[in-house]
């Protein structure tokens, strides 16, 4: 069943150290600000995070990083330019990364949310990021099998909740939520709105409800996806 | 102004191509209609060679088709934005999706073309543009391997010469590998190459060099293009 | 009326259930705010008994979260079917998503109950209710086996017996599986059992049959619930 | 790039004899019924056909397996009250049948559609329908191995198309058609209505353009589906 919370502080409350964090957002797009910010507040060490990217700027994902909270980071686009605190952090061997083709990250969380136990890709044969995993012939083609990553929490971010957790996004701030929503045994939605059930158009719900187990309305910030 | 040679379109009385000229020739072989993805950096500028009536329609792997120019002033909204994180726009009939439908798409063969940058193009099409190899280097591969393996028709668009003019376009890569044999043609400043799976490389067109001249200057094997 | 026998609750002045009264009994263990689905026949009635209040949310594997009661006159919709292919409504708060989207659901551990008719269930909870075996039968299983092994819990709600009078809780099925280790309770018209997964079947209540009686009536080691 | 056509012939001419062809539909609900018909007239034979259930009663997928044009029908549930013509031709041994979960059907047409070469399921394992199939441990638990179907052809039926070739359904009408729609050749969409580039809400576009090759525009049908 999905709860509302009162506080950010509330949705974000129970994570333990050593968890697996997905983190949603595509650079700061879909990034969910303050559920960030909670976790900071919260204090869970020694994380693995998932995100595409490795933080921009020194808010975000980038001020977790900076708390030290973060032991790992599997993404597939660390090297932004305003991505500094991970680039020092990786440099001083302060964190771990793990890159993945964004398209493999992408389904391996699929994978997690349903039931998928590994898959067959051709995304990264014959290169580094393929290396150590298990390749196969099919139809006289060259695939590499990808495992699937399931996390014990998602933060992200939505335009717009009904009290159910039926989600929905706004234009390229969609990204990884939906599929991140599917990965974690626990997930933690911050949304612009919070509306009745019966509201949304069930046509148009791209997160049904029964993937979210938190949400939390937060202010809209200027300059800021929600 | 050109003179054919061997079969090759050669446009000797000029220098090689500009940026912007590399964009707006790569884009003048784009068909009508297409489904295109542009990468990163210079790729994305094909886009402003694009009109309205090419009927192309763009592909941002952060979950968009029907992507439109550049948003600007007003019209810049952080939840709208390319795969370089620029604020971009929306054209009509456009659609949303999540990362695991845009990259199904990609990875299912579904774009007709994608637009990416290159540290080398081997004779086989080979690809690598996502790390130097260097040791201190972060990695970061992005889509890129998505696209290469996916997209029905892969250009490269990138200059022939490193600054320290070393050609580009090689027997086998030293550079990591983005994907293999997956490169079908290379749009560069001094001539625009066909890979055809063989063991030469095609010549369609040179700027400010011969096919001669050229031939020198790549450890490659090249043919002229049949006219 | 109730008595309490070795730690089983026993409804011994009375018949069996009925099937309605099956459904009924089942619905009652159904948790508050549960996502569920019922499988088609006999289980799709289970939630004439799930009152709004409940907050249970039913999910058809056709693409619908949020279904509604049947629908009669005005109401059906060609475009608005259950998994049995029943016209159905839909409640505020519904959701529509194709069938991979609703099988990932399923198959991914995300509903947390669902109830499946059987032909049998053994002691370990291995699940036969797709085939009955024959050689001229044609196979047609749906999406049971995609249920059995995703749902978080499984419920099998069935009468105890054939009309021969052969019991379907089983040490081993005869029939073709649909999954193994998978049932968690067994709903029948003269008793609630309890799998365990060890060598032995929980009983928890019985209607017009005593603990002993049910002993004697079906071949499977049976241990009374500590009260 | 999408095709309006002006005529369901013209939307499905072409298809080759030995095709493997998805159609759309759960019973009655989203079957291109219309489609149907002008496959029947077109005449392609020896065809495979993909759908989740045999056919109802004597009109749409059930004609086509009487038109004798059908060789061979891999679904899910064959064995519906009203799926006589079925029955008679298996009967007969004159239409081979292959069952598959409800589940890996779906997901099998989606890896078609999304480049996966194969995926591991538990549903399956043990029983009669993973016999002859690959399994594996992972983490613990045993899958089976399940494989892409690809087709040459999809026909599907949706709500509203633009003349983009996006679309939008209706209710449970909904069902395959999105992943039959990503895993044909070439995909043919009956529609209710069309409508220029942008009447339709991008966050709600269901099926994007890019998977939709001809559409064509049919009269609803007193109680019948889209």
């Amino acid at each position: 069943m999905t709860r509302l919370c009162t506080s950010v502080d509330e949705a974000v409350s129970g994570i333990a150290d050593g968890s697996t964090v997905l983190i949603g957002g595509f650079g700061t797009a879909g990034m969910p600000f303050d559920l960030i910010e909670g976790l900071i507040r919260q204090g869970a060490r020694d994380l693995t995070v998932v995100s595409n990217n490795a933080g921009n700027a020194d808010t975000g994902l980038a001020a977790l990083l900076a708390a030290g909270q973060v032991r790992k980071i599997v993404c597939s686009f660390p090297r932004q330019t305003d991505s500094w605190v991970f680039e020092e952090l990786y440099r001083n061997g302060k964190i771990e990364l793990e890159v993945a083709p964004q398209g493999s990250l992408a389904e391996r969380l699929r994978a997690a949310g349903a039931g998928i136990g590994g898959f067959y890709t051709r995304t990264g044969v014959g290169t580094l990021l393929a290396e150590g995993k298990e390749t196969r012939e099919i139809d006289g083609r060259t695939y590499v099998l990808e495992l699937p990553i399931a996390a014990d929490v998602a933060l992200i971010s939505a335009h717009t909740a009904d009290t159910l957790g039926n989600l929905v996004y706004r234009k390229t701030a969609r990204n990884f939520a939906p599929v991140m929503a599917t990965a974690a045994t626990t997930t933690v939605v911050q949304v612009r709105h919070v509306v009745e059930p019966g509201v949304l158009d069930p046509e148009a719900v791209v997160t049904p409800g029964i993937y979210v187990d938190r949400i939390v309305r937060v202010a809209a910030v200027q300059g800021r996806a929600a | 102004m050109s003179v054919v040679s061997a079969g090759v379109v050669e446009h000797t009385d000029r220098g090689p191509l500009g940026r912007d000229e590399m964009a707006r020739v790569l884009a003048g072989d784009i068909p009508r209609g297409a489904y295109v993805n542009l990468g990163i950096g210079q790729p994305t500028t094909v886009g402003d060679h694009l009109p309205p009536e090419s009927g192309v329609i763009l592909h941002t792997e952060n979950g968009m088709l029907g992507m439109g120019p550049a948003a600007t002033g007003d019209a810049i909204d952080p939840d709208l934005i390319n795969a370089g994180k620029f604020p971009v726009t929306e054209l009509p009939g456009a659609s949303y999706f999540h990362h695991a439908d845009s990259f199904a798409m990609m990875r299912g063969g579904h774009l007709d073309l994608c637009v990416l940058g290159a540290y080398q193009v081997s004779v086989s099409g080979d690809l690598a543009n996502w790390h130097t190899g260097e040791p201190d280097a972060i990695p970061a591969v992005g889509g890129a391997m998505d696209l290469a393996v996916g997209a029905k028709q892969v250009f490269v668009l990138m200059s022939l010469f490193t600054r320290t003019g070393e050609p580009k376009l090689v027997r086998e890569c030293t550079y990591p590998l983005t994907a293999l044999r997956c490169v079908d043609r290379v749009y560069t400043d001094v001539a625009t190459f066909e890979i055809t799976g063989g063991d030469q490389v095609l010549v369609r067109e040179t700027w400010g060099m011969s096919f001669h001249e050229l031939r020198s200057r790549v450890d490659v094997p090249l043919t002229a293009a049949t006219p």
